[in-house]
Formats: structure tokens, C-alpha cells, sequence
């Protein structure tokens, strides 16, 4: 690290070590490297770039605004800063270290030509307000990358500005509600089954819906007599159903068989069907979701099409829309004109094939992640892409069937499963769960799986091991994975205090929570 | 295939220890209606590394990169020097591929660069608590209306006409759906902006009021007279800021009582990248807020052993565990423009950041002078930092800026690009200086607009 | 890791895990993780490239050639290969890390400035044998870094091409050589002090010289007297000394005082002045060594003009050269001509100014080293350059005063020391030495420094700080190596078996050397 | 300064630590003759990260990048393309800011890959044992004679006339000083090499016989002749390769009865750089040769606990260790490069590799023949692999190198450049093709050469 400055941070090593050695006066362990925070090591008068120095008796037009008082933010030089933050990675675990089974987040690899792509000056370095004649290449990309997902999803229509997935929920659902109210009635309710994701209900509440339940099967599919009965409430009037919102393969990594059929039915409500796209890797290439009667869906880039997590973001999430919703498509969007010249319309237009709900975001969307999504879909091409569905989908079938004879598998009789398979921790002795079995992951050296989600399943485990995971490796997870299963379900006491080799322990999430310090600041006295 | 590991013989072995024959078996309950027969037609096949490079080369070699032209626009997007460490940090393979750190332990990288993260614009913003980050300014901006609604328990925001265009729309757009009133005006073309039309519009239903600061004519203001009238009525003041780089030069909102500051983090580290991703900065000035705000936060705690440690917390307020009452609906945010954001201001440090928007201001101020002398311009603003708005003559700015690209410059940003059809904006034109603006660009820009002001009318 | 293929490979957990904890099936423990060779998880059937397959039957020209026998190359796709070496990149201590005070490499910060210019297109992308009017740029490169190395050295000539020091110094030898060789007689006997690094006597050896000794003062520096006289032995006639190497700031971290003196005294005999300047870093920017009469001396620009070790290389190493030598240098050069167009000279001349001794390498030398070196060098300025000096002779004097008291400084009375402080392990307990010592630094976190050399100390220590590291780092590295050097000198047995917490326990070298295994191989039976 | 970390606080802290009053007086063992009063004068001071991109950009562009113009260069370095990963690779913190391994406990990333590198390297070449890499091609050939030297104890070697001219240069360079006696002799234009010549050359005083393969006109010969002509006499075989993509086609060097393969192993990971950093490659078929090989060797070992490491070994050859009696001076090497090669050597495999050298051959074989079919060019190559020669009417192939750059075309290397003032070569022209040549490419330079070659003499 770069050592503490008056701040007074030390090395915290009061505890024992656990490993019973010699502890070091640095608190380091050879390579795994303790780091301070930039406020203990730094100084607002260190800085890392050369600029003139300022006279402060310079005239200026602030307008008097002068920021006079200290502001507080310290600076490192360059060889401070690299090194902290190169420290400071070595503390996280990632794609490029080994295995990423996190269900429902596609973490596959993240092919380093993308990067090297959407770092082209003529993708990077080009600001969004440039006359249109001088980014035509850059449209170009967002009209190729536009086809590519229609044509990959059999829809008509797609908006590409949504940030994320959420937000691309967002978008959906918002087309869907100024379609309702285009033809006169929003409508009240979206349905919502339980085992969706959190954004799917957070986000219906955002556009002013309320959110109802779906019911599933014990087979861990929308239950659709249900579901119709449902719709149906209400008798004869309009339904108070806006929508349903499904994730198709859903949350507990089925296929939705009935799709087509629930569809029909919401379609013979008046109710608009979305389907969130998270998981649309399982599929890609293979299925297109416009043969199932998709009226909206979000692709998430960052997982089907590679682009990298960065630990948390960004992402990005068009939205394919169907005839019916195609001309309530949010602004910004770009069109060719018959001379093949792109432009990107801005303004509200009043014709019926554009009564867009509007602007969601300043520009014009992810384009960094456009470049790379384009990139490495240009790479795989249609035959590629749907090699990377079965393989993906092999690839967790295998794990199912490889991890089933121990682990409670809630759906494995219902049928085969697709990107990700899911376990419950039903069994466990000494009151064992499932976090503790992650945590005996981390030590043999792999990301834990995603846990307690979804949430029908007690202690769900959701492993998605993505089609850029070889059969050996997954062949050593499995070992790993039965070793620690074996030992939770002995009730093995020495799991609870896993993980023993990470750069912490465990983390005490409750004390964090309970007085949160969220900002650091000067120790007191 | 380069990206795919399984070789035929493993996907034979595979099939073999699942009990299915083919691949096929593994995609039974897909309906046979959604079938298809091969590879999706019409699209096409793989290609090699250099096949695909040679095809993504000749689409950016069609773009003008502003580091080719004298180069002039901002509005919301800024063109600054990133230090060349910062994609050297954000390449590193534990940060890019990692993801949210839900994992803790294995996440302390992740975390702790977040916690920095939080402090840095919690200072910049002279702010108690910072979150970890959200898709934009505009989405910020809209989700601290949304926030000021669930604060104050009202359902009306008054937004400053000399808010950015683009962020007001968004505003709308999404209070057009959830019942929020939004009040908006557009910009009067006036050397200061008219606080006291601002604030007679608040009124006691009022949720917030949203000021952009410095605004989009690049105009400064008394954020705390707008304070002054907002929290006597009971409402919040939100201030947006797209260029945080002035903040450097400038009072912080939060010193001037604003109560939500939120804002477009672009101008450090990030790059221009044609519009996104961005990241969208979250902060309150009082801590007791916290609870109501959207987004991530990371905190401070300890491990078993003792150690100081890093998690995501509160997370009570978020969609995961909340579902339909979180305060948002965001999941994944802009982490890795937040690492390339700490990253550069922890290299600029409050010394650096300082030099660098007097250097900003310098430039904008000979930028200014030196274009007001052209005849046919004049220059609105009293005060500003790095942007100002000119007024021109003849024809529309937007033509104008057409002009100039023709003649391999990017002079700025014309309002009329900004407010289409508003004819009171159509003459005039946003500029903006950094410190990457060279004196021989300034001289560029200036003749070059001389000439086409010239040119007569056709 | 890549998981095994059928090589077999296993994770090495024979002997039990020294932490006591339980160990993983795999061998990882949470973020060190281990790590197969490429043969024991790929297959001569894997690619992770794209391209066309090939047609065994295809038509061919190569004559009959064609290569029919399995080659044995495994393969991997582009996920394996990325995590291979990213988990190998973590078995690894670098600059970026923490502290690397090796002493005599001068591990400097490597700005990211330099990486970055370096693969511009511009001049990563340009073949050596283009026409030259295309690469008018390079050869400006070239000249541009010419001319700082000159003024900084006060030197009139530079031989650019040489790929690293000990290339440099051949380079500097052979022009003496040929100097002498032009003057009738190449002489015998190059001087070297005991203390220089092995690449002197090697070099001059390959030269043809015979290598014979400088005689050292207690003080840690030549002894002028006594080389006085061994120049003159042989007594009236011509001296049978070529030349003389030193290096200057010496490998004990000692400015010669008395260099001017000495190259006055190898001048009066015919002979020229070698003056190794691998620790340049010392001086720059503050002392030119034209001014105490070198003849010729290699820079490392890998050193002192921060260009990046690479865990070995590559390196390169300019040379500088009085008028005496300047013609004699090597092929190609650089020239200019009136109307400021470049040339590069590839050709022996005739004329007395070009009594070139020949080409030393294919192409113009370490071009990426040159972008690197010059991007360092505009960005330090003349006066940045002084202060690397400053503060480099600084850290390491700063180090050598917080250690004396407890360590061995032998040369601590010799003035203040250059770059670098020397220790030796003279007063060790219980059988420990400086390979103890530095295996504990391991542990806290730190690269050791350079053990064992130069030769004339006991258990020498050669601790090279840098000017980029902050006196805060520095502190911690200070107080580790107190605590540790307490534990060496009190005995303290467990640092024998240091390092405990590095990705492998101290590695068995004679083992290596007695059965040399330097190649994988097919495991037998 | 962005890159010093001491502040002048520190600075006056450790000062007095040490008991200094001043920095200079740290300077005190320098003679007064050599004391300056300030930092040295004609030289610029610091500047920012901006400024020096700028300078540095403003040479870059004066170059014409292979990649913007069809390319035919060759003879000793090559453009291939080269996966984005390697670089992700080498950019790695932790293999780019290492030293050479020398604790190895802390360094096995450098060392397992060093151990890949070698066995690599080996079995391209046919070879038992390769080392860690020399500077490049051209030192490691001068290694390789060094070597034979001290192997057979015999001072003779005898260069092939097709080897490269410059890799010949650095052979007699050296021996000039060593007392090697060194016989060269240059190409002979004909469309096969000329063994017997060769082989009559050698005596039972030669140490060894260098050989090019491919040579430096393109073509392949049957090296076993050679190996059995030396072997006969007690001489090694040396074999030279500047392409190493060349063996993925052609039988290796080992296979063919080659004592020593040395070579250039650029064309993989590492770049055409204008010609350095570059990889020299050096092996061995007979293990028992290992103890004279120059420069560095990693070998497998045991830990303490048993488990299996990597190390440098046999350094008892070593510089540092061996002093003036080492088998060479080298010290520093091509880590970094060797890093590259391995990288893309992994990414190819034996099927990538071989899929490679097919495509190089073929689009070689295509050009070769277009370029055939134009008026007053003739091939002369009976067999090649990437690279063959051309025989061209009217003016020295070098004018019409130039004349061709003038035209936006980088048409190949004149073996007029390569051996200056030797007539008979003067009309020769060397092509080369990859990968990365397209069809335009080969069209391009057919139809630029017809036009040259029609214009009449001036
Ligand atoms: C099923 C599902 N839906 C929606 C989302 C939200 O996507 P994003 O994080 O891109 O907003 C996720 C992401 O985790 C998801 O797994
Ligand atoms: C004093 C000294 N001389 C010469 C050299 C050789 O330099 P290189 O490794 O660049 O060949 C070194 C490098 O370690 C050195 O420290």
C-alpha cells in the first residue's frame, strides 16, 4: 500500500491471526495486501496530474460563486494511485479469476476485442450533440446493433436508450401504459409472479401501477388456468390488467412452455405481455421471443451479449417492442432515409406511427456498450450465437444432474432446465444454510452461486455456469461443490466460520446497517 | 468457436451424464411453434478477430472524433484529459469483470473503491452521504423528484427554465405516469438567471424546486436565495450539475442550502462515448434522508476477526428486498464509471481539481472575450465557468453549427438543437472551453465564424 | 484455473496446509489460487482463434516441406487463456503492488502516459524496413531522444541501438576496441572492480579482453593509487590496459569522488573510461558524466527513464560516447540533414567521422522502449529529471539512516550514499542470513531487495528505493524491516521457514539444477 | 510533479533525519568540475500528461501505420494480427511492472510462464530445450555461433550466403573481436538454394553452418543435406527462422537435424514496433548441449510443502554468477515479448497455428501469382512459405519501393536495401503476405507495380 498519513490508519490485527502465524507488522500476507483509504494516505495538497498553478488573485467571472472553504478531497501522485487501486483489485474476485456461477447474471467472459473496439477515438471520443453528418458511423452501429436484436428476437421494433435492464423495464412498461392510455384506460394492475426479480414489481410501482401476484405451479411454472382466471376478474368489463410481467426462461431457470398460451390470453384481455430478457442467453439464436407473442422485452447487453459487469455497472437495455407498441418507443432513435443517410429524430412528431411516451435518459443511450455488444455479436454471428444457447443450457443441465443426488433441486422433475439450475439448502445439518455454504465456495476458490433468490425456494441456490465455462472447469466445481455440500449436510461447525482464506471474514451486514457510515470522515479527538 | 470451451467430445460426454440424446432434448418445452430449424437466417455467420476489428474500424473511421477538429460542445457532456492510469485501473480484470459485490468478502475492492467513491462527491457536493452511483444525470435528476415527493409527501416540482432541456423531458416523461405535476418554463435569454420568477412559482404543494447550477446557458446563480424561498414553503431544493469539474472553482449546492444534489459525473474519467454510459451522482446534505434514497450504498463495518470491511447496506430501501415499495427500481448502476470517476479525482486531489478548473475558467474567459470581438456576436452571460452562451447573428445557430462542421469544426452546441422550434433560443450558441481547447483552436473557431456570419444570406 | 485435462493434474496437498485450516479440494485458498501449465488443462484441438479450417489436400508450394508430425502446441480458447494468465499475474509481486527496493534495477513507477503513446498505431504498427520518407516520425523519435540523452550526459554521440545494458556496454567495448584497433593494437586488459555486476566481466570477456581487478578502499570506492598503478605496469611502453569500467554512482551505492582523477589517469596511458550507468537515476538532471570524462556509457532506459522490466525484459540501453569514440559506433544511425529530413545510415562509409565497428542487432534497436523513454522524459522536464535525482538520493539516505543502528551498513561512513543503501548480515543469530531476512520481507508484504550483491559485502543488501515512493511507504517498509532484522539478529527460528503466506514455500534450487527439468513432458505410464 | 510522491515537508522531515541541511549536501562526493547550478539548460521543463500527448501524437502521425496502407513488408519482421487478449495480458500489472524472477516465491506467474514459453518454443523447433528468451533473432543467431564455438571448440562458421544480411553483419561484428573466423557469401538468385555450395564450405575446422529457413529470398531447402554434411564433419548445424508462423507448415529445424534453432519470434504477440522490443528464440535438439546455452532457464522444482514451483536454474552459466567465464553476457531479456508469444501462442494451439500458416500460405500463393501475371515481373521462387522474390524490369527495385510509398502502397523490401551496392540483387524484390493481406491488397500492388513498370525511363 501506500502507507497511512496523520490520519492514523493502522493495520487492524487485533484479533489472533487465523492461521496461528508470526502476524506481520504490515497486517499483509505476502501477496494478499492490506490498503487504507485514500483519505489516510493521500493529502489535498498531493496531486497526481501537472497543471499551472492557480493565482488567487486571477480575475474571474464567477459571479462571486468562489468555493473558498476546503473541500476536502485528497489527492495521491500517479504511482500512489495506481498502486492503491491495483491493491485495492487484488481484494475482488472476478470473470477473469475463475468460475462466476451467479445465477440470473450471465457472467460469462468478457471478450477483451470488445474493449478494445469501443475504445476506437471514433466510438469513444465522440460527444453527442456532434452534427449528425459527422457521427454517421456511430448511428450506423446503433442501426446494425438494432437489427441484430430485431432480428435475433423476431420483433419489429426496438428502444435502444433504456441504461439497464430496470431501466429497460421501465421503458417497457411505460409504452405499455401510454398504449393503454392512448386507447383511453391505463389500467390499474400488472401481474407479477412471485419468483421474478425485484426490479420486475419495483418497476411497475414506479410507472403507477399496482402489482399483483401470479400464481405458479408446484412445478415452478406460471400456473395459466390461474392466471386466466385472473384476467378474467372483473367478469365482463374491461380488465383492471394492464399487463404481465414474466421472465421467460424464468427465475428458476425453466422455459415457460405455456408462453404462447398465457399470451393469448392476456392479448385476449387487452393487457400487453412483457417478458423480461434477462435470461435470454439460454435462448439466443435458438428461439425468437416474437414467435411467443412478446408485445415488449428488455435485453440486458451486459449479460446475453458480454459486455462487462465492471462491479455493478453500467449495463444496457433495449427493449424490442411488438407492432402494437412500436410507435410509443421512447425518444431519442435513429432512422435511415432512403438515401441511407442515419439521423436521429429528438422531437415529439405527430403522426399515429409515433406517439412516443417520451424521453428517458439525456442521449442516446449505452453506446459504449453498443460498440461492444455489435463487436461481439459480429464475432459469434447466428451460428455462434446459437452454439452459445446450448451450451449454456448444456452446460447447466450438466450441473443439475451432476449436483442433484445431494442437493435438494425443488424443479428437477421439471424437466430439463435451461441457463441455470436451482438447489434449495432444505437438508442441511447443524443449522447450517446456504450462505454458509458459499462461503465455503470462496475459500475453494469460486464465486458463490447466487443465493436466497429466487425467493420460492427456502435457501434457493441459483448456478448459471454461461457457455464460456469448460467441462473441466465445471467438472472441478462439482467436486468442490459436493465436498462443502457434504460437509453442510453434516452440519460440519467449522462452515459457519467461512470463509478462512479471503481478504475478510465474515462481514457484519446488520452492524452496518444498524448506525450506517456511509462516508469517511476524520477520526474524532 | 474462440469464445466457446466446450469442445464436440465434452458436449457428447455432457449429454451422455444429463440422459439426453441430443440438444434438441434439452429444448422440449419450447413450443414447436417457436421452433426453428438452424441458425436464425438473415444474420450473419462468425468471424474472426481481424474480420470483425476491419468491420468496427470502417464504422469509427466515419465518425469525426472531437480529438480530430477544434472542438467546442458540452451541455451535459464534457471533453476533459483523462490521465492515462485511470483505463489502466478500470482494465484491471478484478474490477471489469467482476459484479456487484453482493459477496462481500471477495468484494472489498469493489466496496472500498465505492466508499471512497461516496466521500469524494459527498465533498464535492459539500453533501452529508453520496450513493454509489446511478445511470445518469438525467436519471439522477429525476429520481431526486421522485425522492423529494416521498420526502415531503407532495406531488408538485417547479424545474428552472434554464434546466437542461433533455433532463426536464425526462422528468416529465416519467411524472406524465406516476401523477407528479411538474412545472416547467424555458429559458429566458437574459445575462443572469431571474431567480424571483423561479421562486414565485413555488408554492405550498410543492415537493422540490430543481435549479441546474452552473445552467444550461452556463449561467451562475444564488442557489441560496432559491433555498431561502423553497424551505420556507416546506419543499427541497434540488440542484443538478453537469459539470462537476466546476465545482472545483465554484460554491458547492450544498453549501448554498440546497437539499438534493444530483448530477452528470462524465467530465472525470469517464469520456464523451457519444452519450453513455455516464454516471449519474446521488447526494443529500442531511443525513436523515438517507433511508428515502434510491440506489446503492456501500458502509463501513467490521469482519469477525475484527478487521474493518466494506459491505452494500441498507438495502432495505431497494428493489431486491423491497420489491413494489423500494425508492427505486434500479439494480445495476454505472460501478465501473464510478472506479474511473474516483480514480481520476483521487489523481487530481482537491489541489488538482482546483488548477484544473481555474485552467477551465481561464481558457473560457480568453475563449470569450476573443469571440465577443468577432462582429455579429455578442456574448449573454455575466458570469459563468467553463460555458457561455453567444448570441449570433444571420442565420439560426443551428445552421450555423452545420456550417462549421463543414469546415471541420465542432463550434458548440446551438440551442435550437436543444429547444426545436423555440424561436426566441434559435440564435444562439452554447460554447464551451476546457482545457483541452488549445488558444489556436479559439483562433479557429473565431475566424470561422467570422466568415460564415459574412457570408450573405442566401 | 482452467480445470485438468487428462494430463492428470492434481493440486499439490500432500504435506498439510501450514495454516492448519482445512484444506480445499482444489488447492485454492479464496483469492490465491492455483494455477496448471497450459499442457495440463489444454488440447492440440482447442483454438481460441477464428480461422479458416484447413484443407490437408490443398495444393501447395512449400516444396515438399510440408510439416506432418503432431507438433505438440496446446491450445486454449480466449476465456481459458485470459484467466490462465490472469491467475498467473497473481502469483506475482510487482512495482504496482508495493515497494520493489531492489537495489541496482531502480523499480520506478512505469507511467501509463508511456504505455499508452507506445501503441499508437503511429509507431507500434510501422515495419523497420519501411521506406523511410514514410516513417519520417520514428526516425524524429529517435533523434529527439538522441538529443535528451546527449544533453543530459554532456556527451557529443549516441549509439542508439543496443537492446540492454549489458548490450550497451558490449556495444561501448567494441568501439574501444576498434578505437585501439584503429590506432594499431587492441590491448589486453580491461579493469573491473570486484564490485561491478557480472555482465562487466562478461562483456569484456566477450570481447576478447582479459578481465583483470580494481582494487577498493575500505571506504567502498576505487582506490585510485593502486589503480594508478597497475595502469602503469608494464612500466615505459604502452600500457596493456584497454580500458577501465566502473560504474558511477558504484554498486555500493558510493559516488567515486575521485573519477575525474582516475579518467584522467586512464587517459594519460591511451585508454578509454567504461562507466557503467545503470544507476544513472542517482544523478540525473543534476550531474553530467561528460564532465568527469567518460568515454562511453550505456544508459538503461529501463531504469533510470522508467520504461517497464516485464518481469525480465525487454530493456535497452543507449550509449553515449566522447568524440575519442563517437566514430566508431555502431550501425544504423540516425542522421538529419539540412532540410530537416531524417535518414537512417545502414552503411559502412569511408570517411574518418564513420569508422563504424558494424551492426549489433537487425533493425534501429528497442523502438517501444524509445516512445516510453521520451514520453517519461517531456513529461519530467529538466527539472523534474533534477528532482528524480534529488529524490531518490534522498529515500535511499533517508533509509540508510533509519536502519544503521541496527543493521550492518559497512559503507555508512563513506559519505552520504547515491541511490541505494547496502547492508550486510554480519551480526545474524542462530544461523540466519539475508536470505532469511528476505524471505520475512516477503511475508510483510514486500519485494526484497537485491541479496548477495555486489560481492564484496557479506550477505549484501542492496536497498534502491526510488523517487516514487513516498516517505509514507517508506516508513512501513522502515519499521517491517526493523521488526524483521530484530527477529534475524535475536535468531528467531521461524524465519527460517519464511515465506509462510507467498503462493509457495521457499522453492528447492539445487533440486532444479542437480535434474534439470526445463520443458513439460507427456507424464510417463 | 504527477509522478514524485515527497512533498517539501518530507522532504525537509528526512533531511533532518539523515542529518542534511540541504540536498546538496547529499551531493557532496561529486567533484566541484561537476557540479551544475540548476537543472541542465536546453531542455524543456515538466509538462502536463496533455501536452506530452500532444507532442507525442504529432510524431506518431508523421508515420504511415502498416495498417493504413496494403502492406508487403517483411524479411525478419512480421505483421500478423494479434489477438486483443494478448495485450490485456501484458498489460497486467503484475507481469508488466516485475523484475526478473529472482525470488521466486513471489514470482511464479513470471516463472510458470517462462516454463510454458520454453517448452513452446522447443516443440516449434523440434527441440529438446529452449531458453527464456534473447534480445532477438539477430543476437540469438551470433549467440548460436558463439556457442557452436564453444561446443566444438573450433573458431569457424559458415554463413549461408541466404541468410539475413543484417543477422550475418551482427555474426561478423562480434567475431571481428573474438577471433571467430567468419565466411559469408551472398544469395544467389536462383529458384532453388544452392546446398552444394554450401555444404562444400564446410571443413574440420568449422565449427558450424547457419542456415536461413525459410531464407532470406523465401525459399525452403532440404536442411537434413546440410545437417548430415556438418554432422559429417563434426560441425553443428544452426538453423535460423525469422517467421515462426512458418513452422506451423513447414517441417521444424529439429526434425530436419538442426543442433541449434535460433530465431525471431516477433511475428507472434509481440508487433512490427519499427523493429524492437523483438523475441530471440534460441533452442537445442540435444539436451546435452543445455549447459553451454546462453541466457536464462526456468526450471521445475519443489516447495517446502512439496508442492511444485518454478525457478531460474543452471545460472552457474550465468553472467552474475560465472563472471567473464559465463556463456554470455546477457542479463536483461524479452520477458515481456516472450509473455506476448506464449499468450498467442496458448490462443493458437497446434490447430490455430497450422490453420494460420495454411492461410498465410494460401493468400501467398495467390498474390505470388497475380503478381507473376504482370509484364516485366518474374517469380523466382520454385517453393515458399509467406515470402518469395520477385524479379523486376527497368529501374533497381528500390526506386520503385519509393515510388510505390509515393503511391499509398508499403510494396515489400528491396534486397537492393538489404544488400546495398550488390548489383545482381538490385532487381529483386521481396513480398511478403499474411493473414492480413486482403485481396484489395493484392490488387492494389498488381496494378500500382504494372503502372510503375510501364512508365518510361526518365
Ligand atoms: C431476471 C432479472 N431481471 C431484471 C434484472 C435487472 O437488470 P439490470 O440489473 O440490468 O437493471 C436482472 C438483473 O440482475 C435480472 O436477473
Ligand atoms: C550495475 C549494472 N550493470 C549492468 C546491468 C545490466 O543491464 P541489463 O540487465 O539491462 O543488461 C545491470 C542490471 O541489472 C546493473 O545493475
Amino acid at each position: 500500500m501506500n502507507a497511512p498519513n496523520k490520519s492514523g490508519w493502522k493495520p487492524a490485527m487485533e484479533v489472533a491471526d487465523a492461521t496461528g502465524e508470526t502476524p506481520t507488522t504490515t497486517g499483509n500476507r505476502a501477496l494478499m495486501l492490506e490498503e487504507p483509504l485514500i483519505f489516510e494516505i493521500g493529502s489535498t495538497d498531493q496531486t497526481g496530474v501537472d497543471l499551472p498553478e492557480v493565482d488567487p488573485n486571477a480575475a474571474n467571472r464567477l459571479g462571486g460563486f468562489e468555493r473558498t472553504d476546503p473541500i476536502g478531497l485528497v489527492g495521491l501522485t500517479e504511482p500512489e494511485t495506481v498502486r492503491h487501486y491495483t491493491r485495492l483489485s487484488r481484494q475482488n474476485y472476478g470473470i477473469d479469476l475463475g468460475f462466476f456461477p451467479l445465477g440470473s447474471c450471465t457472467m460469462k467472459h468478457n471478450p477483451r476485442l470488445n474493449e478494445k473496439m469501443a475504445r476506437l477515438p471514433g466510438f469513444a471520443d465522440i460527444h453527442p450533440l456532434t452534427p449528425q453528418s459527422s457521427v454517421q458511423g456511430a448511428l450506423e452501429v446503433i442501426d446494425q446493433l438494432a437489427t441484430w436484436l430485431k432480428t435475433l428476437t423476431g420483433m419489429p421494433a426496438v428502444a435502444m436508450s433504456p441504461k439497464a435492464g430496470a431501466h429497460g423495464e421501465l421503458c417497457g412498461i411505460l409504452a405499455i401504459r401510454a398504449a393503454h392510455t392512448a386507447a383511453g384506460n391505463p389500467r390499474e394492475v400488472v401481474l407479477v409472479p412471485e419468483s421474478a426479480h425485484g426490479t420486475n414489481p419495483a418497476t411497475a410501482a414506479f410507472a403507477g401501477y399496482k402489482v399483483d401476484n401470479i400464481p405458479a405451479t408446484p412445478e415452478g411454472r406460471v400456473d395459466v388456468e390461474a392466471l386466466k382466471a385472473r384476467l378474467a376478474k372483473g367478469g365482463e368489463g374491461e380488465s383492471d390488467v394492464a399487463a404481465v410481467m414474466i421472465t421467460n426462461p424464468n427465475t428458476c431457470g425453466l422455459f415457460e412452455k405455456d408462453f404462447r398460451e398465457i399470451a393469448d390470453a392476456v392479448h385476449a384481455i387487452g393487457g400487453y405481455v412483457y417478458c423480461d430478457g434477462a435470461n435470454f442467453n439460454a435462448i439466443v439464436g435458438r428461439v425468437r421471443p416474437g414467435d411467443l407473442g412478446v408485445d415488449a422485452m428488455h435485453i440486458n447487453l451486459h449479460k446475453t451479449f458480454s459486455t462487462p459487469h465492471g462491479g455493478g455497472g453500467p449495463g444496457s437495455g433495449p427493449v424490442v417492442f411488438s407492432e402494437a407498441l412500436a410507435p410509443f418507443a421512447p425518444l431519442p432513435y435513429v432512422e435511415k432515409d432512403a438515401s441511407g443517410e442515419f439521423t436521429i429524430v429528438e422531437e415529439e412528431t405527430t403522426d399515429a406511427d409515433h406517439q412516443t411516451f417520451g424521453r428517458m435518459t439525456a442521449f442516446h443511450g449505452q453506446m459504449g456498450m453498443f460498440t461492444r455488444a455489435l463487436t461481439y455479436m459480429l464475432s459469434h454471428g447466428a451460428d455462434g450465437l446459437k452454439q452459445v444457447a446450448e451450451d449454456a443450457v448444456l452446460n447447466a443441465n450438466y450441473i443439475l444432474r451432476s449436483l442433484e443426488d445431494i442437493l435438494h433441486a425443488p424443479y428437477a422433475d421439471s424437466g430439463p432446465c435451461m441457463h441455470e439450475a436451482l438447489f434449495g439448502d432444505k437438508d442441511f445439518g447443524g443449522g447450517l444454510s446456504t450462505l454458509d455454504l458459499a462461503k465455503g465456495l470462496i475459500d475453494e476458490g469460486f464465486h458463490p452461486m447466487t443465493v436466497y433468490f429466487p425467493l420460492v425456494v427456502h435457501g434457493a441456490m441459483l448456478v448459471e455456469p454461461t457457455e464460456t465455462e469448460s467441462k473441466a472447469s465445471i467438472d472441478q466445481f462439482i467436486t468442490a461443490f459436493r465436498s462443502v455440500t457434504e460437509r453442510a449436510l453434516a452440519g460440519d461447525e467449522s462452515l459457519k466460520q467461512a470463509p478462512y482464506f479471503a481478504p475478510r471474514r465474515r462481514l457484519d451486514e446488520t452492524a452496518a446497517a444498524r448506525k450506517p457510515k456511509l462516508v469517511w470522515s476524520e477520526p474524532e479527538g | 468457436m474462440r469464445y466457446l470451451p466446450l469442445t464436440d467430445t465434452d458436449r457428447s460426454d455432457m449429454l451422455a451424464k444429463i440422459g439426453a440424446g441430443s440438444i434438441d432434448d434439452l429444448f422440449v418445452d419450447v413450443p414447436e411453434i417457436a421452433r426453428l430449424d438452424g441458425p436464425i437466417r438473415d444474420l450473419p455467420m462468425h468471424a474472426s478477430e481481424m474480420a470483425v476489428e476491419r468491420h468496427m474500424k470502417g464504422l469509427a473511421n466515419k465518425n469525426l472524433a472531437a480529438g480530430d477538429a477544434p472542438f467546442f460542445l458540452g451541455a451535459g457532456a464534457y471533453r476533459h484529459h483523462v490521465p492515462a492510469s485511470v483505463d489502466t485501473i478500470i482494465q484491471r480484470g478484478e474490477f471489469l469483470t467482476a459484479y456487484t459485490p453482493y459477496q462481500p468478502e471477495i468484494a472489498q475492492g469493489t466496496l472500498q473503491m465505492l466508499f471512497e467513491f461516496q466521500t469524494q462527491v459527498a465533498k464535492l457536493y459539500g453533501c452529508a452521504v453520496a450513493n454509489a452511483s446511478l445511470y445518469d444525470g438525467s436519471t439522477a435528476c429525476w429520481e431526486a423528484v421522485a425522492m423529494a415527493t416521498r420526502v415531503t409527501k407532495r406531488k408538485k416540482a417547479v424545474l428552472s427554465g434554464s434546466l437542461h432541456p433533455h433532463y426536464s423531458e425526462v422528468v416529465k416523461t416519467m411524472a406524465q405516469f406516476t401523477g407528479e405535476e411538474i412545472a416547467t418554463a424555458q429559458p429566458a435569454i437574459t445575462p443572469e438567471p431571474n431567480l424571483d420568477t423561479l421562486t414565485s412559482r413555488i408554492d405550498d404543494d410543492t415537493a422540490c424546486v430543481v435549479v441546474q447550477y452552473p445552467d444550461i446557458l452556463g449561467r451562475l446563480s444564488d442557489l441560496s436565495q432559491v433555498a431561502d424561498a423553497a424551505h420556507e414553503k416546506g419543499a427541497l431544493l434540488v440542484v443538478v450539475n453537469t459539470e462537476p469539474v466546476a465545482l472545483g472553482a465554484v460554491k458547492s449546492p450544498g453549501e448554498m442550502g440546497a437539499d438534493i444534489v444530483v448530477g452528470e459525473g462524465q467530465s472525470l474519467g469517464v469520456g464523451l462515448q457519444f452519450g453513455g454510459p455516464y454516471l449519474g451522482l446521488f447526494a443529500v446534505r442531511d443525513p436523515k434522508h438517507v433511508r428515502q434514497m434510491p440506489g446503492r450504498l456501500c458502509g463501513e463495518t467490521v469482519d469477525a476477526e475484527g478487521k474493518r470491511g466494506f459491505v452494500l447496506t441498507l438495502s432495505t430501501r431497494e428493489q431486491h428486498i423491497r420489491r413494489e415499495k423500494a425508492t427505486s427500481n434500479i439494480c445495476t448502476n454505472s460501478g465501473l464509471c464510478a472506479l474511473a470517476f474516483t480514480a481520476h479525482m483521487t489523481l487530481l486531489g482537491e489541489k488538482g481539481l482546483r488548477q484544473l478548473a481555474a485552467e477551465n475558467h481561464r481558457l473560457a474567459c480568453v475563449a470569450a472575450d476573443r469571440l465577443a470581438a468577432v462582429p455579429g456576436i455578442k456574448l449573454l452571460n455575466n458570469a459563468f465557468f467553463n460555458e457561455f452562451t453567444l448570441m449570433l447573428d444571420g442565420k439560426p445557430a443551428r445552421d450555423i453549427v452545420r456550417d462549421l462542421a463543414d469546415r471541420g469544426v465542432l463550434g458548440g452546441v446551438s440551442l435550437g438543437r436543444l429547444y426545436p422550434g423555440v424561436e426566441a433560443l434559435e440564435h444562439a450558441l452554447l460554447v464551451t472551453v476546457t482545457e483541452m481547447t488549445t488558444p489556436e483552436d479559439i483562433e479557429t473557431l473565431s475566424t470561422e465564424l467570422e466568415a460564415i456570419l459574412k457570408e450573405p444570406a442566401q
